[in-house]
């Protein structure tokens, strides 16, 4: 092992203990290790952008590991320091499911970043309330189907409509709606299934190869709508909630459903954190059965139901700034934080934030047994992985100046949901504004960031 | 009807007790002049009275009415301040007027009022002026104005003319006269003038340490004062004393004093004093009983300190023996620091003391 | 009597040093950035734009709605402020029973990190979690939208407001007031005024100087409010409670658009120095009345 | 007695309001407490409220807080208590004495000097940095420097224009805390940076957060206290002045003194702003000199709202407050002036 | 050498002229009493002495400095503030020995001093309270403690001894004249009180409105005032006057006062009063001259009014003619309201005055 005695590296992140903590747990393992010590210094989480961004652009020396949300990747990549060689080969860096290895990890060819947790978004359910025989019953009655987890966007709508009680004080599903609390990623997991045809990989939020916005196509219009619609099957004020919210709701026994990232799953099954443990079950994103295609203008019809899944958020990175004069003791930090047993420790550890996002993660079922109900471990689980292996991956947004992209989104998305506008009129407002924002960040450069951060090949 | 009765009132401050049990009683119409030496307790009476102190204990009753409890503005009180309390923020019209704007009073008759203190005041020229733009002695007679203009039932008036000149002073003593003779009522009055205690009060009370130590009218106050507390302070210059003893002498008794005078008194003294024979006594002289035409009368030596020429005669200040002691002389008389002057005792105006209670007697 | 000794300088001369110091480069910096089209990220050069920053921003009706709800938030909450606060400190002056703890207590919200009040404000007002929800329903009004209508959330965040920023007009009213004289309230209490009338004439004109500084400090610091409303709406509905510092927020520290953001800073500056030299123009009078 | 205390019905009904307040005041906090004892469970599972009867506490939230397991707990505490305290007692010093100075001495300058002061600094600044190719930290140091000097000198001679007075200063103060802090605090941060490069660390440490508290505090401190010296009678300053009582003297041993509810009252304001700042911090700190709000902010983290460590972390940074408070209240009397002048 | 000299000296505050040009030079070591009417300026003028208001025109000397524009603290003076300004957070010892501590005395010495006053102003029980434990009159020594401490090159005193009780004033009095003796500093005294006048002064300045009156001993001022406005205002009870016309008649020079009474001149005074034959003329009368021994004296009719008792003598208050008219008649005199007496006045010690400029004239 190198020794890094007298080495202090400063690695910052959100306040933990989410992500802090594994920075920590890490830390402690590494300075017993290498005799070097790490700083880790927390910051809030909507702080957490400026912060780094204004430290990397008036180039003083603060931070030598930053762990950040690959949404906001292009906005660092020219300060970041490329990921050492060695550390790119090796059964270690094989076992990185490749979506991140290959896609978030990569930057126009360079590893920038090391994923440090694994994200995407899933489908919880109440195991209770679907395998109760009146529900079942009775929804077959009214639906003409079997109550079972939804598999389309359809049957997840029918199913919340079906289990939205407000006088049993059981509503239909939970996501997040309010601006600033995560609404958007929901809007795109409802959209993702819609707009991401295989045809066309990178083409739900641009035309790649025009990089003309494609956020008002009939594909996001009627996923905007379905988003819409769930917010009417959700508690009353749903409005507010961010995802911290839906998690309440959800281990609270307030909904049926819902979709979010793992932390639902996680806490639900949590008996000191829920009142629904035990009764946790989890699947993959719902599919769809037919896909716009925005270059024929058309729907394309599908015999069987698509499984699109949506990397939404992504998981956290962590990288290395290129004005950092420790970088070999940061990237080794890294690395070892980042290893599989380090981190397989961390992703069953209660707290850490960190969800699998290497495939020995989803293998491990002994590991998860701790937590989770046998049933629950494996449903869950199984989830995960799906999410992270499945064939159609929708990668999330990330480009330059994606607050500004996202700003957009979020003030029209409030107003439809608050039904000022329709979901047409939000969605062209979005698509004109992105156009303008990409004229003025420059299309090309845009374009080719686009591109790159979609997993495609420059033109 | 508006008597002032205190009865067994007592203040303290913390553990300082100002007044110890005080009774007093003030009739209806009267104009009560409280005098003392500084820090006697004349202030706090007054406060007390007008409710601004809670009395520690006692009752306190003007006209039928206990008023103990009471607060200020129910005992109808009309009070100017030993250090005015002039509202900073309003003209010195304002600071007259306010007491009838808060009681509704229109707005024309506050005019007239105002304008009326003003004259008697001598304030016209200063109405919209702030109190902070003006003399000291215009400042207490804001505080003044801010009193008369209102019909109280009590007036209090707390030392309202020290800062004025001997003029005003006088002109003001006659309106406050005027003004307690038109409303008929009852007033308190505090002052350290004893021309102002004398010309003024139908009685004049001396306090001190927060005990009355006389209550009478200005005469009697003056001509037959209680004790050695009043004799010494009302009157200025102030009466000189002679410590000496009462002996029984060939002529019929006499006063010795060091230095081995002895003053023989007249008949009708000797007669009430007898009792006292062989007492240590204090013979009391009042200054301007010194001048009187000299034929025959028993002297005293004077060595003189300090000459005070005050216009018709002169102070002469010095020593007899070791008391000290003032002699009125005429203008006239030639005398300079250092002289040893024979000063005439009228034995008709002299006071006898006992020493060991101060105690008057012989009356 | 003002007066003229040389030690002025010292007195004075600290304070303005420091303040300059801090203040002339931010100052000068985005005076310099307002004039161009500059961005952080994506990183862009800086480009010279005139007014066009400024134009842009008048032009943005965006612009005028954020001023207008923070004029709203502003003035209303600051209004209720001094209201309440004053007459607490009235209160608390004239010794009600437990003055004492009244003291303290009531000056603990204003050492409560804004963040924190919006957080812990946002649970209450929570719909299904929240415990003014569970009251509101006893009196049968169940899941009122607190948050989530715009003149609820309005109201809201204005209460909001008062609760922590009373304290402070409370702490410096009773300073005030302890610093008048009594003897004038004795004059008073002898014409037998009532407590009203002390109030109106005596009371409020004496301090009227101290009232007018801290409306004018709440004023200023109230247009600037963020933290509670990024919190408690994140400006939601829409844009409907978005106020002018939130704004600049977003611009400035998610957008990195500094250019535009210095704008609308000096827009910003401009505004509130208008609103404040109108307000000192008009209580002039006042206080050079009751001087 | 003083007439000043209420009496009577008047007095209840006070008491009534005070009550009402105290519940308004108090409940929120109340909450705060209970939430920091409560099970997540306990939370999300709709309101409870009394403890032992409605829920059964726990200790966790002020476990993970203690332990520093939700930020460096100790170490962001005690750099805010010292930040916090020594940036306030400055300002309320620096600042109460400006305001003396501005109530008692007359200043007088024309506005040119003022503008030549800005032009000179913004045009070399400007200067410097494009034409000249200094840093910006040299050519803001420089043209400060000349800026200043300038406008001291300018003023000593008699220039055209309108003149300007206490007034003006005064304004000019406060009109310091009407620009909105966002900008504001990113230049200031690049300007530590500066700083920094010369070799002079400003940034993340005690000195250029204390520095930068105290100059926002300053203009608070100053329109505040102006108004609290107006109120003290000169005339006590004058007995003093014939005494040939030094200016600085007759400021801290008379004038201080006299204005102690004032003063007291100023610097719980400001040291409850300092102890509650929140951008500033965030920029001009990171890992040493981090403050209590950030680490409260950042208990809403991007995973919701973490009630129960929010509010053991808002307790925990209330609680030295309610101690000053507290202390200095007591100290807060009126009657201060009481015999002062006749 | 600490003379004071105000040189043409003027001050206003806005468009209010308080003082105009005033010239007034006092010498080192004499003791200057400054006396008129409420508001005429002495305050004003001791302030801008002492520096806390700054003249508006003019030059004000201290020694051989031009201290014009000199800060208050450089100019050593000491000055008892009217309205006291005393340290309200200090105790008494603390209020009196707080120049010291600036100054640097020693701990020892500073007790020492105030120890001194404090015995010299009977304050020694008060010496740890604040001064809003304190009677007004206690207040008032504070502030005479904190100035007689020092040894400054000019006292000033703004009616120090207002609130003090006569006994306490004599005292007092007494004491600042020995103080003067002892550190031989100049002084300035304003006070409203005639015997502290005639007694303190080495010269008394009588302002009137901002202007200086007569400047002069207090005997010259007393028997001699230069016009109309000093006689009237020195001396108290008042200066009587009645308006006539000089006429030669039979027996030389006669005064003729209305209702046809004439008051034949004395020899030396016919002879200084020729040139003003025939012009109108205001007589001066002091009420104690009118209670000399009646032989032959003329007199006048005097309508009474008001009795004031002062305990030696009495004073008629009324009217001669349409004049108010003082007299003293001795206090065994039974006289009542409403009677007409007849008042001997002693030529010898009457004053005229030309009426139209007020001037005296005669001497
Ligand atoms: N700030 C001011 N503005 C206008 N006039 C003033 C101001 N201060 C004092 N005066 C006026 O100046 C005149 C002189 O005031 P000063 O205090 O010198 O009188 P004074 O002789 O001391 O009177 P007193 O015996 O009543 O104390 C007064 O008529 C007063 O009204
Ligand atoms: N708050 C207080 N605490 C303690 N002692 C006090 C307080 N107020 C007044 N005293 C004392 O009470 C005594 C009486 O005071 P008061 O003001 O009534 O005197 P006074 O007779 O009016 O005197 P003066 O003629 O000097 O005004 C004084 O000795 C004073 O020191
Ligand atoms: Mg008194
Ligand atoms: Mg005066």
């Amino acid at each position: 092992d190198p020794d890094f005695t007298g080495v202090e590296l400063t690695a910052t992140t959100q306040t933990g203990p989410y992500i802090a903590s594994a920075l920590q747990i890490a830390a402690k393992g590494w300075e017993e290790k290498t005799c070097g010590k790490v700083k880790v210094v927390e910051f809030p989480w909507s702080e957490l952008y400026p912060k780094i961004v204004t430290s990397l652009t008036s180039g003083e020396d603060a931070f030598d590991v930053i762990a950040f949300a690959p949404a906001w990747a292009p906005d660092f990549t020219d300060f970041l320091a490329e990921m050492p060689a060695e550390m790119r080969q090796g059964s270690a860096w094989e076992d990185i499911a490749p979506v991140y290895r290959e896609q978030l990890m990569v930057w126009n060819g360079k590893v920038l970043s090391q994923t440090m947790d694994g994200d995407a978004h899933t489908y919880t359910y109440r195991i209770d309330l679907f395998e109760n025989a009146d529900n079942q019953k009775a929804f077959k009655e009214k639906y003409g189907y079997d109550l079972a987890p939804a598999k389309t966007w359809k049957q997840y709508l029918d199913i919340a409509e079906f289990f939205n009680q407000p006088a049993n004080n059981l509503w239909g599903t939970a996501e997040a709606f309010r601006r600033g609390g995560q609404q958007f990623w929901f809007l795109f997991s409802h959209v993702a299934g819609y707009t991401s045809h295989p045809d066309n990989p990178g083409g739900m939020f641009f035309d790649p190869d025009t990089m003309d916005a494609q956020v008002n196509n009939p594909g996001w219009v009627r996923g905007l709508e379905e988003y819409i619609r769930a917010s009417k099957l959700a508690p009353p004020n749903a409005l507010n909630f961010s995802f911290g919210e839906v998690n309440a709701a959800f281990a609270g026994g307030q909904v049926a459903e819902s979709i979010g990232w793992g932390d639902t799953g996680v806490i639900a099954a949590d008996p000191k954190q829920s009142k629904v443990a035990g009764k946790v079950g989890s699947a993959p994103l719902p599919g769809v059965d037919e896909i716009y295609n925005y270059k024929t203008k058309m729907w394309d019809k599908f015999d069987q139901v698509v499984q699109t899944s949506f990397m939404a958020f992504g998981g956290w990175q962590a990288a290395v700034p290129s004005s950092s004069t420790k970088q070999e003791a940061a990237w080794n930090y890294i690395q070892y934080l980042t290893s599989p047993e380090v981190s397989a420790q961390a992703a069953i550890t209660g707290g850490t934030g960190v969800n699998p996002y290497r495939l020995s993660h989803t293998t491990n079922l002994e590991l998860w047994s701790k937590i989770f109900s046998d049933r629950e471990a494996k449903e869950y689980l199984g989830a995960q992985k799906d999410a992270v292996t499945a064939k159609n991956i929708a990668l999330d947004m990330r480009l330059p100046g994606y607050f500004s992209y996202t700003e957009v989104l979020e003030i029209e998305l409030s107003k439809a949901l608050a039904g000022e506008v329709t979901p047409q009129q939000a969605l062209d407002t979005v698509a004109e504004q992105w156009n303008k924002l990409t004229d003025e960040f420059g299309r090309d450069k845009q374009l080719a960031a686009y591109r790159s951060s979609m997993g495609l090949p420059q033109k | 009807m508006s008597q002032v009765r205190l009865e067994q009132v007592t203040k303290s401050f913390g553990s300082v007790t100002v007044i110890p049990p005080l009774d007093l009683s003030i009739a209806d119409r009267e104009f009560v002049v409280l005098v003392g030496p500084s820090g006697c307790g004349k202030t706090t009476t007054l406060r007390m009275i007008a409710g601004l102190e809670t009395a520690s204990s006692g009752t306190i009753r003007i006209g039928e009415r206990d008023v103990t409890d009471l607060r200020p503005g129910l005992r109808n009180c009309s009070m100017v301040f030993q250090n005015y309390a002039l509202y900073p923020h309003m003209t010195v019209a304002e600071n007259i007027g306010y007491g009838m704007k808060v009681r509704g009073t229109s707005k024309s008759d506050i005019e007239k009022s105002v304008a009326e203190a003003a004259r008697i005041l001598n304030l016209g020229a200063y109405l919209n002026r702030k109190p902070s733009a003006l003399s000291g002695g215009q400042r207490q007679r804001v505080a003044i104005g801010r009193a008369i203009v209102r019909q109280p039932d009590v007036f209090l008036f707390d030392e309202p003319l020290s800062n004025l000149d001997a003029k005003l002073r006088i002109e003001m003593r006659t309106e406050i006269k005027l003004l307690h003779r038109r409303l008929q009522t009852t007033a308190v009055y505090v002052t350290h003038d004893q021309v102002e205690a004398m010309t003024m009060a139908d009685r004049v009370v001396v306090m001190n340490q927060g005990r009355i130590e006389q209550a009478a009218d200005p005469i009697t106050l003056y001509e037959a004062p209680a004790n050695l507390f009043v004799a010494a302070f009302i009157g200025a210059p102030s009466m000189n004393f002679i410590e000496g003893i009462l002996e029984r002498g060939e002529a019929g008794l006499s006063f010795r004093a060091p230095g081995d005078v002895a003053f023989p008194l007249p008949h009708e003294q000797a007669q009430k004093l007898g009792a006292h024979i062989g007492e240590a006594i204090v013979l009391g002289i009042r200054p301007e009983h010194t001048i009187a035409a000299d034929q025959g009368l028993p002297k005293v030596k004077l060595k003189v300190r300090d000459i005070e020429p005050l216009g018709p005669h002169t102070l002469a200040i010095g020593k007899v023996g070791s008391a000290s002691f003032t002699a009125q002389v005429h203008a006239a008389a030639r005398i300079s620091p250092d002289d040893v002057i024979d000063v005439p005792i009228d034995m008709a105006k002299v006071h006898f003391f006992l020493k060991n209670t101060g105690v008057a007697v012989g009356r | 009597m003002t007066r003229n000794d040389p030690i002025k300088h010292f007195f004075i001369w600290p304070a303005l040093i420091i303040v300059l110091l801090i203040s002339i480069f931010p100052l000068v910096y985005s005076l310099t950035t307002s004039f161009m089209s500059m961005r952080l990220v994506p990183p862009m050069p800086a480009r010279f734009v005139g007014f066009g920053n400024y134009a842009d921003l008048l032009s943005n009706p965006r612009f005028w709605h954020v001023a207008g709800t923070t004029t709203l938030i502003a003035f209303l909450s600051v209004g209720l402020q001094y209201v309440i606060g004053l007459s607490v400190a009235l209160a608390l002056n004239s010794r009600v029973p437990g003055e004492g703890i009244f003291r303290v207590g009531f000056l603990l919200p204003m050492l409560v990190a804004p963040v924190a009040v919006a957080l812990v404000a946002r649970q209450i007002l929570n719909p299904t979690m929240g415990p003014l929800n569970e009251f509101m329903s006893a009196f049968g009004f169940p899941n009122l939208p607190f948050l989530t209508q715009t003149s609820w959330a309005l109201g809201s965040i204005i209460v909001v407001e008062v609760w922590q920023w009373t304290p402070f007009v409370i702490l410096m009213l009773l300073a005030g007031l302890q610093t008048l004289p009594d003897d004038v309230y004795e004059a008073a209490a002898l014409e037998n005024a009532t407590p009203w009338q002390q109030f109106r004439d005596i009371t409020f004109p004496m301090l009227l100087p101290i009232s007018t500084a801290v409306v004018f400090i709440r004023l200023i610091e109230s247009y600037k409010i963020m933290d509670t409303v990024f919190v408690m709406t994140g400006g939601g509905p829409g844009v409907s409670t978005e106020t002018l510092t939130l704004f600049a927020y977003q611009e400035g520290f998610k957008k990195f658009n500094l250019g535009y953001t210095s704008a609308l800073s000096f827009l910003f500056l401009i505004f509130i120095t208008v609103i404040g030299l109108v307000y000192l123009a008009v209580l002039k009078p006042y206080l050079e009345k009751h001087k | 007695m003083s007439v000043r205390t209420l009496q009577g019905k008047g007095r209840w009904l006070a008491l009534g309001g005070c009550l009402v307040w105290l519940a308004f005041t108090l409940f929120p906090l109340y909450w705060v407490a209970i939430t920091s004892f409560k099970t997540p469970i306990a939370v999300v599972g709709g309101p409870t409220y009394l403890p032992f009867v409605d829920f059964e506490p726990t200790l966790t939230a002020w476990n993970e807080l203690l332990s520093g397991e939700r930020g460096a707990f100790y170490n962001t505490f005690i750099a805010s208590l010292i930040v916090s305290l020594s940036a306030a007692v400055l300002a309320t010093f620096i600042g109460a004495m400006a305001a003396y100075a501005l109530v008692r001495f007359t200043f007088r300058f024309r506005l040119l000097s003022a503008l030549f002061f800005v032009l000179v600094a913004f045009g070399g600044f400007l200067l410097g940095r494009n034409v000249l190719g200094f840093g910006q930290g040299i050519s803001l140091i420089y043209s400060f420097i000349a800026a200043l000097a300038l406008a001291v000198i300018s003023s000593r001679f008699r220039l055209p224009g309108p003149e300007l007075g206490n007034n003006d200063i005064v304004f000019w103060f406060v009109s310091q805390r009407m620009f909105p802090p966002i900008v504001a605090a990113f230049a200031l941060y690049l300007m530590y940076t500066e700083v920094g490069k010369l070799g002079f660390k400003l940034v993340d440490s005690y000195i250029g957060l204390t520095f930068a508290y105290v100059a926002f505090s300053l203009p608070i401190v100053i329109w505040l206290m102006r108004d609290f010296f107006e109120a003290l009678p000169i005339e006590v300053e004058e007995a003093a002045m014939v005494d040939n009582v030094p200016s600085w003297r007759i400021f801290f041993g008379i004038v201080m003194p006299m204005s102690k509810p004032g003063l007291i009252a100023t610097f719980m304001i400001t040291l409850a702003f300092v102890w509650n700042e929140f951008l500033f911090a965030l920029f001009l700190t990171s890992s040493k000199w981090q403050t209590l709000p950030i680490l409260v902010a950042g208990q809403n983290s991007q995973r919701g709202d973490e009630w129960w460590s929010i509010s053991a972390a808002a307790l925990v940074a209330i609680i030295p407050m309610m101690v000053m408070a507290g202390i200095l209240s007591r100290l807060m009397r009126s009657g201060l002036l009481l015999g002062a002048i006749k």
